[in-house]
């Protein structure tokens, strides 16, 4: 595949309560960000099992993007405590499997920030773009 | 302690006295001056800034990289070269892709911009290191009874977010009539007192105009306090202020001329400096108020 | 109120060069969108109050109509003092000196500059400093003081090094400044 | 297999004008499960709902697949369709192919629409492993909770009250009536603001079946909706209410003082006060942070004894005192009272602050004569510092010209980006005061834009114009202090295109409306989210806009937005009415999207029981095994027990790992990721 | 009588002990066995003998060790064809074992320590192992080909049964034997195992002494002090996996003050082994910092279960 026909796919878990409500406003408020971006609903960041992350990158995803509510105010009182623990642990491990740092991302976006949403989800299509396609799956990694 | 002087151009060129006036009193209050050898122009708004952000930030930066290289902040009289420093500075260290753009330039002169100094205001500088106090207990003359107009100059003031000294409410500042107060004058406030002097820019552009902004401020100082003295924290305002008088007289705006210092010049008579070599160029008759000051009006 | 504008001129508002904003922010302006006209920058502007045509409220909006031209024939924007009051009050973080100074870099490729600015550039890049009285010996030996000043002027090395960030600027590409062996000028007071 | 039906929306222009529909149709026809796959022009009208509900019926589909706008919205209308066409409401999944998609990338037709096929192939992969699921129903406490007693509030609590349910009402301060109670005149009507609202604070006062708590605060909110548990804390008052008559004999004998909040600091109370002179309940609170403990009585000391007469000595305060209210040998305890409260539904109504002067050092907050409109409003109230006389702060002397300056702290991106919207009507309501009780008095209003959007502002706007105030185009940039107390306006007036200054006695700041102090952390107790502006968060501006995220839990009043007093009264009422619906119906649904163990997969090793927030998991003997238990009541489903379980024994009702994993294998391989093309 | 295989591919041969240490119960169930092949370290027979019998001859054939050779590979087809139930024995067969932490390495990465880097090798003509070399110029030698990576059983062949442990506890060997001779076997492509965690059947579990289980307030290395008689080793802060691990071991490890490292695999279902020890483990943790005080997470959670984990190995 040539570089210039490459597209990202990128999985975002979003949490109900806050990231998935400011993707809406974002687009309510006609914030432009890459179509690139493919928003899982979930009820609580806490609810996110690593295995969906590395399953999304497995299956070829070239980045993946966990957002949550800002600590404090979790819907479920602490689901984003336990998510920010567990991503940054698991983070630690996909950098020790060789997996860039950069593919995956854990990020606070409230019901509110829509216009966040759209600058975060544009930096992040952008940050993908600059470390190139995802190579598990495209080297037989698995 | 030990500071790189930055002598800037309307210091050196304009007013060598009151360049003369900072060697003498800073020393005096134990300061060690270093001549940061090689130092340019700030430079200056009208120059570089207003055609090349990047080139401004450079030449801002290798004259930071002189006083970085001896790890000395620097300290000025003029206000716009301390502006156009501090205000370079926080651009750099707020955008590192501005600061790694300099340093890409500065590199082929063997240089580095690190962000380690700081640029100071001389007034500032010695309120916060040296403080009133000490001041007050190292003079040799006083000015007990002399009322004083402060003019703290713009520089000094505004954007308060890239000064390292922005204890002072920038709309009410207080350091340089404290300053004065240590010296024994009285220094009252005037309602036009953070009024801009109109040097600068708008001088070089519409001279008439300048001096409109200088009228109204004098007036408010004649009005209200009607000083002995004009006392600026800027080489800028001390030459508008100093020069645009006559003008001003001529024109018959003004009937009266108060005589003009830079707070350095004055901090310097009050230590005991030969008072032609540190106020030897004004233009306004400063003779009668130095006299007064030495106590030598009967000579 | 005596300097109230009394003769406005009108405006063909379709005629206004629109990508005079994009060019605005791409060189120092970014936060020109923001602004919303309240003139709290206006209230305390010295050029206000001194009486030019254009300061930093009436530049923005002329930018933002696209006026490019109504700037370029004004010297206004060149009188601004930069003492940053408006930087300090403004409500919507414009930062409008930053606007005014990214409008003389549009004015500046456009050779729509002061011949005193000229100088002081040239004077920069010959001596090291924008402000440069040759008679200034003379009056530095009264006070006491060495003929030159410990900088650029004192220093020849100091001044190549000068030089050589001043030709990578867009003053070269623009030719303010000569691209080859220096010639020092007279004097020049800005 | 199931049968799944896909159904397009074009929501009009808003997804068509983006997304290729017919395009899109006729992918999500050819992915796997799917029996059916149409569009229509707003799905969500009836003829779009009676697509799915004949195709149901007809037994063509046996899940659903919407792709329209947000199921934040439309879900339960969905649901209700798929319900009504005789399948359970569960079996249904939402692809958001407007708001996540056609709004998003409308500038991206191509991108548009390929995402939409992958997000409609990823509802299409989740619905195929949906399960029937059955709602829940809980019981409903028939009580509630009103937080915040000014002018929302007390009208949330008077509305639900007089339907019949018992109301808490919590309010910070001693007294109830809020920053509407500091009001002179209220626009547009100009009636008093004290004649309007101190009825209401009797009626709230006496109300059977309303339960004042004042001085109190709450604590911590628990549950969901229908069954709160709140705790709430009655602070100290060092008074015993139960024998305060409210007098006032204590307050005249205190000596201390300390600065009146109440005339916003521009006098002084005492120690021992009370709120105000129309202070419901009428009860005096001692402040020890500026008592001075006379005679030595700190509290909870017994009395010193007169070496003469033998007399106990007691302070002024307890002396005055007719009732035994007053009495500094009780041992009070200075962390208050717990009080805990079970109601079936909450209305936050915690209202709003002006903000203070002082970071507006331009405008030279130093001078006693640069004042905040709420300052003016208790000069100009009959119950202020001046009892209604117009006098200047400084020496007392009756203003000849005075000066407001508009959107201090508003439209301000280093204090709020939005507009206060009551300032530009409050500014004229004050300007109009002073110029009809002193037409001699020079009046000049310093505006951005003059917006006096709203049932007869307009009229109102004119009238004051009329009245000879003069309104100046142009933000003042700064106020300068003159000789003799007086002020320099400095503006630049826009309409003459000249600057100009205004020498004047007083100057207003129309100070921005800011969420009152502690409003964010109130909102983390109730579980609600503040915006980026700081106030509660509503849970759609236009469709839902008293509810909040949180079930059971609706905002009023200026805790969402600065609003005036007609829009808060609206909005309280609008709130109160959908906080009885829950305990009208005495039981409420509660989704079905909880966790349950396997037990049969458990192992027990207990991991999931410290990290359930609701502590709703435990484990229990079965067989001889230790085995988790969720109780369903208490679960929320936040699926973190399901997350971190090592035996995968936990399932989350919704959102299945299977569905989940589904929908990943949908975006990426099914769209193509990890093969090399 | 059931015909039996036996073949140790990449392994150590600690699974064949394993066998061995069942001792009388061995003895009780040889009778009703017939081992036609357990190469190379019991019977001898040779690898042709094996190819030789007829397809689907063999009743059971247990497979120990990974996959890293084109011989081992030959070999595990080989069984796979003859076998009517194929056994991955033990973690390196049905996980990848303690040798797939070499999948965190590139094959080059490998001979360069194993042929060039360490102490003891002297190399000075830079020899590497070769498919094919001529000895004294007229004798060729073949040897197998050294993969890029070590594979578990399952991604070489589709496996029946699954047996955990480094190596599998003996009594749990006899009870999967007595089932395969019983015929009482789950689906195939299940673990031959109780399908519960370490902690059912671990006496530290915090609920077994009527207590319950808390967050994880500090994170403490073997070598940090001795921990708590009879409390959670997980709770005292060391990293047990015993919540993870199917525990058919009777949780001997903790029994000895050893927190559980993994050998027995995943609860069946889990998809991966390290990524659940990570959710619950960090899920576990009170403190967001105690996550960078783990000490290196990927050998930690893959000791056993690399090349079966969803990367598989280090990607590049």
């Amino acid at each position: 595949m040539k570089m210039s026909e490459w597209t990202p796919n990128i999985v975002v878990f979003a949490c109900n309560w806050c990231t998935y409500q400011g993707a809406d406003l974002a687009g309510s408020l006609r914030y432009e960000y890459p179509p690139s971006i493919n928003i899982i609903r979930v009820p609580c960041s806490g609810a996110i099992e690593p295995e969906y992350i590395v399953s999304a990158l497995k299956n070829g995803a070239d980045g993946v993007l966990v957002g949550g509510c800002h600590p404090g105010d979790c819907h479920y009182k602490e689901g984003n405590h336990k998510a920010v623990r567990r991503f940054n642990l698991l983070k630690r491990v996909l950098t020790g499997m060789g997996v860039e740092a950069a593919r995956v991302r854990l990020e606070w976006i409230s019901g509110s920030e829509g216009r966040r949403f759209a600058e975060v989800m544009t930096e992040f299509d952008r940050a993908i773009k600059e470390i190139g396609p995802n190579p598990i799956g495209r080297d037989g990694n698995a | 302690m030990k500071v790189g002087f930055f002598v800037g151009c309307n210091t050196a060129f304009n007013r060598p006295d009151l360049e003369q006036a900072v060697r003498f009193a800073l020393p005096a209050l134990g300061v060690e001056l270093d001549d940061l050898e090689g130092q340019s122009c700030c430079p200056t708004w009208g120059t570089l800034p207003s055609i090349d952000l990047v080139g401004w930030c450079a030449l801002g930066a290798r004259n930071f990289a002189l006083a970085e290289e001896k790890g000395l902040d620097m300290v000025t009289v003029c206000g716009s070269c301390y502006g156009s420093l501090a205000e370079s500075k926080h651009k750099m260290l707020h955008d590192p892709e501005l600061k790694a753009g300099v340093n890409a330039m500065l590199k082929e002169i063997g240089r580095e911009f690190k962000g380690t100094s700081n640029i100071r205001q001389a007034v500032n500088f010695l309120y916060k290191e040296a403080g009133p106090e000490k001041i007050g207990a190292a003079l040799r003359y006083r000015l007990d009874g002399l009322t004083v107009a402060v003019q703290p100059g713009c520089h000094s003031l505004w954007p308060s977010e890239v000064y390292v000294d922005p204890e002072e409410d920038s709309f009410h500042p207080a350091v340089l009539r404290e300053m004065c107060a240590a010296l024994g004058a009285s220094a009252p406030y005037y309602s036009r007192l953070t009024d801009c002097c109109g040097m600068g820019g708008m001088r070089s552009t519409d001279m008439e105009r300048s001096f409109k902004l200088v009228l109204t401020k004098l007036a408010s100082i004649k009005e209200e306090i009607d000083p002995d003295l004009i006392v600026t924290g800027c080489s800028s305002c001390l030459i508008q202020l100093d020069t645009a008088q006559a003008f001003l007289q001529k024109d018959r705006l003004i009937d009266y001329e108060i005589p003009v210092l830079h707070y350095m010049q004055l901090l310097a008579l009050c230590l005991g400096a030969d008072p032609q070599q540190i106020t030897g160029l004004a233009k306004t008759n400063v003779s009668r108020v130095v006299n007064r000051i030495r106590g030598d009006e009967n000579e | 109120m005596s300097n109230a504008i009394a003769e406005p001129q009108v405006i063909d508002l379709s005629l206004g060069e629109l990508d005079l904003v994009d060019e605005i922010k791409e060189l120092g302006g970014e936060e020109l969108l923001e602004c919303i006209q309240c003139a709290k920058c206006a209230a305390v502007c010295p050029m206000a109050l001194a009486g030019f045509p254009f300061f930093n409220k009436r530049v923005i909006q002329a930018i933002l109509i696209g006026s490019r031209e109504t700037l370029l024939d004004d010297s206004s924007i060149w009188a601004c003092q930069s003492c940053n009051r408006c930087t300090e009050i403004c409500p919507r973080q414009v930062r409008p000196f930053e606007i005014i100074l990214a409008m003389r870099r549009v004015a500046v490729r456009e050779f729509a500059l002061p011949t005193l600015t000229t100088d002081g550039l040239k004077s920069l890049f010959d001596v090291g400093h924008a402000v440069y009285l040759k008679e200034a010996g003379k009056s530095r030996k009264k006070v006491g003081l060495p003929e030159k000043p410990p900088s650029t002027l004192a220093h020849p090395q100091a001044l190549r090094e000068l030089q050589a960030i001043m030709r990578k600027t867009a003053l070269a590409e623009l030719g303010i400044i000569p691209m080859g062996e220096a010639e020092v000028a007279g004097s020049c007071e800005v | 297999m199931p049968r799944i039906g896909v159904y397009i929306c074009h929501c009009g222009e808003n997804i068509a004008g983006a997304v290729n529909i017919e395009a899109v149709r006729e992918y999500a026809g050819t992915l796997p499960g799917v029996a059916v796959a149409k569009d229509y022009l707003f799905m969500c009208s009836d003829p779009g709902q009676e697509l799915i509900r004949q195709d149901i019926k007809d037994g063509l589909v046996d899940r659903v697949v919407v792709a329209a706008c947000t199921p934040r919205t439309h879900e339960p209308i969905f649901r209700k369709a798929v319900e009504d066409g005789g399948l359970n409401k569960y079996l249904f999944e939402m692809a958001n192919i407007r708001d996540q998609d056609s709004w998003a990338h409308w500038n991206e037709k191509d991108g548009a629409t390929e995402k939409a096929k992958r997000l409609i192939a990823s509802a299409v992969a989740k619905a195929g492993l949906l399960e029937p699921l059955q709602d829940r129903f809980v019981e409903v406490t028939k009580s509630a909770l009103v937080i915040g007693a000014g002018v929302s509030g007390m009208f949330a609590a008077l509305d639900l009250a007089n339907m019949g349910y018992k109301v808490h009402l919590v309010e910070k301060e001693p007294s109830v009536g809020g920053n509407m109670a500091k009001l002179d005149k209220t626009f547009p009507t100009n009636d008093c603001s004290a004649c309007i609202l101190t009825p209401v604070m009797v009626q709230v006062g006496t109300h059977p079946n309303i339960e004042l708590l004042t001085y109190a605060e709450v604590a911590s909110v628990e549950g969901s909706i229908g069954n709160f548990k709140v705790d709430v804390v009655k602070k100290q008052t060092y008074i015993d209410w139960d024998k305060c008559t409210g007098c006032g004999d204590c307050v005249n004998a205190c000596p201390a003082k300390a600065p009146n909040e109440f005339n916003e600091g521009m006098d002084n109370r005492k120690a021992v006060y009370i709120q105000f002179p129309q202070a419901v309940p009428k009860k005096a609170v001692l402040d020890l942070d500026h008592c001075i403990n006379c005679g030595k009585r700190s509290i909870g000391t017994q009395p010193r004894t007169h070496s003469v007469t033998g007399e106990p000595i007691l302070a002024p305060c307890e002396k005055a005192c007719k009732t035994g209210a007053c009495d500094r040998s009780v041992a009070y305890d200075p962390a208050g009272e717990r009080v805990t409260l079970q109601v079936g539904t909450i209305i936050a109504a915690a209202g709003f602050k002006a903000m203070d002067k002082a970071p507006f050092k331009e405008y030279s907050p130093q001078s006693p004569n640069v004042i905040t409109s709420m300052q003016l409003e208790r000069i100009l109230s009959a119950t202020g510092p001046t009892e209604g006389e117009f006098k200047r702060p400084s020496d007392g002397k009756k203003p000849a010209t005075v000066a407001f300056i508009s959107c201090v702290g508003s439209r301000d991106k280093s204090h709020h980006s939005y507009c206060s919207k009551v300032c530009c009507m409050y500014m004229l309501k004050e300007a109009r005061l002073i110029k009809e009780k002193y037409p001699a008095t020079n009046v000049y209003l310093f505006y951005i834009d003059v917006r006096t959007a709203g049932k007869d502002f307009e009229e109102y706007y004119n009238y004051c114009r009329d009245l000879g105030i003069k309104v100046i185009r142009g933000r003042a940039g700064a106020v300068d202090e003159l000789a003799g107390d007086r002020l320099r306006v400095r503006a630049y007036d826009v309409d003459m295109c000249a600057p100009v200054e205004l020498e004047s006695d007083l100057v207003v700041l129309a100070t921005a409306i800011e969420p009152a102090p502690g409003l964010p952390e109130m909102g983390r107790k109730l579980g609600i989210n503040c915006g980026g502006e700081g106030f509660l968060k509503e849970l759609h501006t236009k469709l839902y806009p008293v509810e909040t995220s949180v079930k059971g839990i609706y905002v009023a009043g200026c805790a969402q937005g600065p609003k005036d007093i007609p829009e808060s009264v609206s909005q309280a009422r609008a709130a109160s009415s959908s906080a009885a619906v829950p305990l009208t119906l005495g039981k409420v649904v509660v989704e079905p999207f909880s966790s349950a163990v396997d037990r049969e997969k458990c192992s027990g090793c207990g991991i999931c029981v410290p990290l359930c927030p609701y502590s709703a998991i435990s484990r229990e003997e079965v067989d001889g095994k230790l085995r988790a238990r969720i109780d369903e009541a208490l679960c929320a489903g936040c699926g973190v027990c399901a997350a971190a379980c090592p035996s995968l024994a936990i399932t989350l009702h919704g959102f299945t790992e299977a569905q989940i994993q589904a929908q990943i294998n949908a975006l990426t391989i099914g769209a193509g990721g990890g093969k090399v093309v | 009588m059931l015909k039996l295989a036996y073949l140790l591919a990449g392994g150590c041969g600690g699974c064949d002990m394993a066998v061995v240490d069942l001792s009388e119960t061995l003895v009780d169930v040889l009778p009703q066995l017939e081992v036609v092949f357990w190469a190379p370290t019991v019977a001898d027979v040779k690898y042709k003998d094996l190819e030789a019998m007829p397809d689907q001859s063999v009743d059971v054939g247990l497979v120990s060790g990974m996959v890293r050779l084109s011989e081992q590979e030959h070999m595990t087809r080989v069984m796979r064809q003859k076998c009517k139930v194929l056994v991955a024995y033990g973690a390196c067969a049905a996980l990848g074992g303690i040798p797939g932490m070499a999948n965190l390495h590139t094959k080059e990465e490998i001979f360069q320590t194993a042929y060039f880097d360490t102490f003891s090798t002297d190399n000075p003509d830079g020899v590497t192992p070769q498919t094919k070399c001529l000895v004294d110029g007229k004798y060729e030698l073949t040897l197998p080909e050294f993969y890029g990576r070590v594979r578990p059983l399952h991604q070489v062949v589709d496996v029946d049964y699954f047996i955990g442990g480094c190596p599998p506890h003996h009594s749990f060997v006899g009870q999967a034997i007595v089932a395969i001779l019983e015929g009482k076997l789950p689906p195939p492509g299940s673990w031959i195992t109780g399908g519960k965690a370490v902690c059912d059947v671990c006496s530290r579990n915090p609920g077994q002494q009527g207590g319950e289980r808390e967050l994880i307030t500090s994170v403490k290395r073997t070598v940090d002090g001795a921990p708590e008689e009879g409390k959670c080793l997980l709770q005292e802060g060391y990293i047990c996996l015993g919540a993870v691990t199917q525990g058919d071991c009777g949780a001997l490890c903790p029994k000895v003050n050893i927190p559980c490292r993994g050998c027995g695999g995943p609860i069946p279902g889990v998809k991966d082994f390290g990524l659940r020890a990570v959710s619950a483990i960090a899920s576990s943790l009170a403190d967001e910092e105690l996550v960078d005080q783990i000490p290196s997470p990927v050998k930690l959670f893959y000791r056993y279960a690399l090349p079966a984990s969803m990367l598989g190995k280090k990607v590049k």
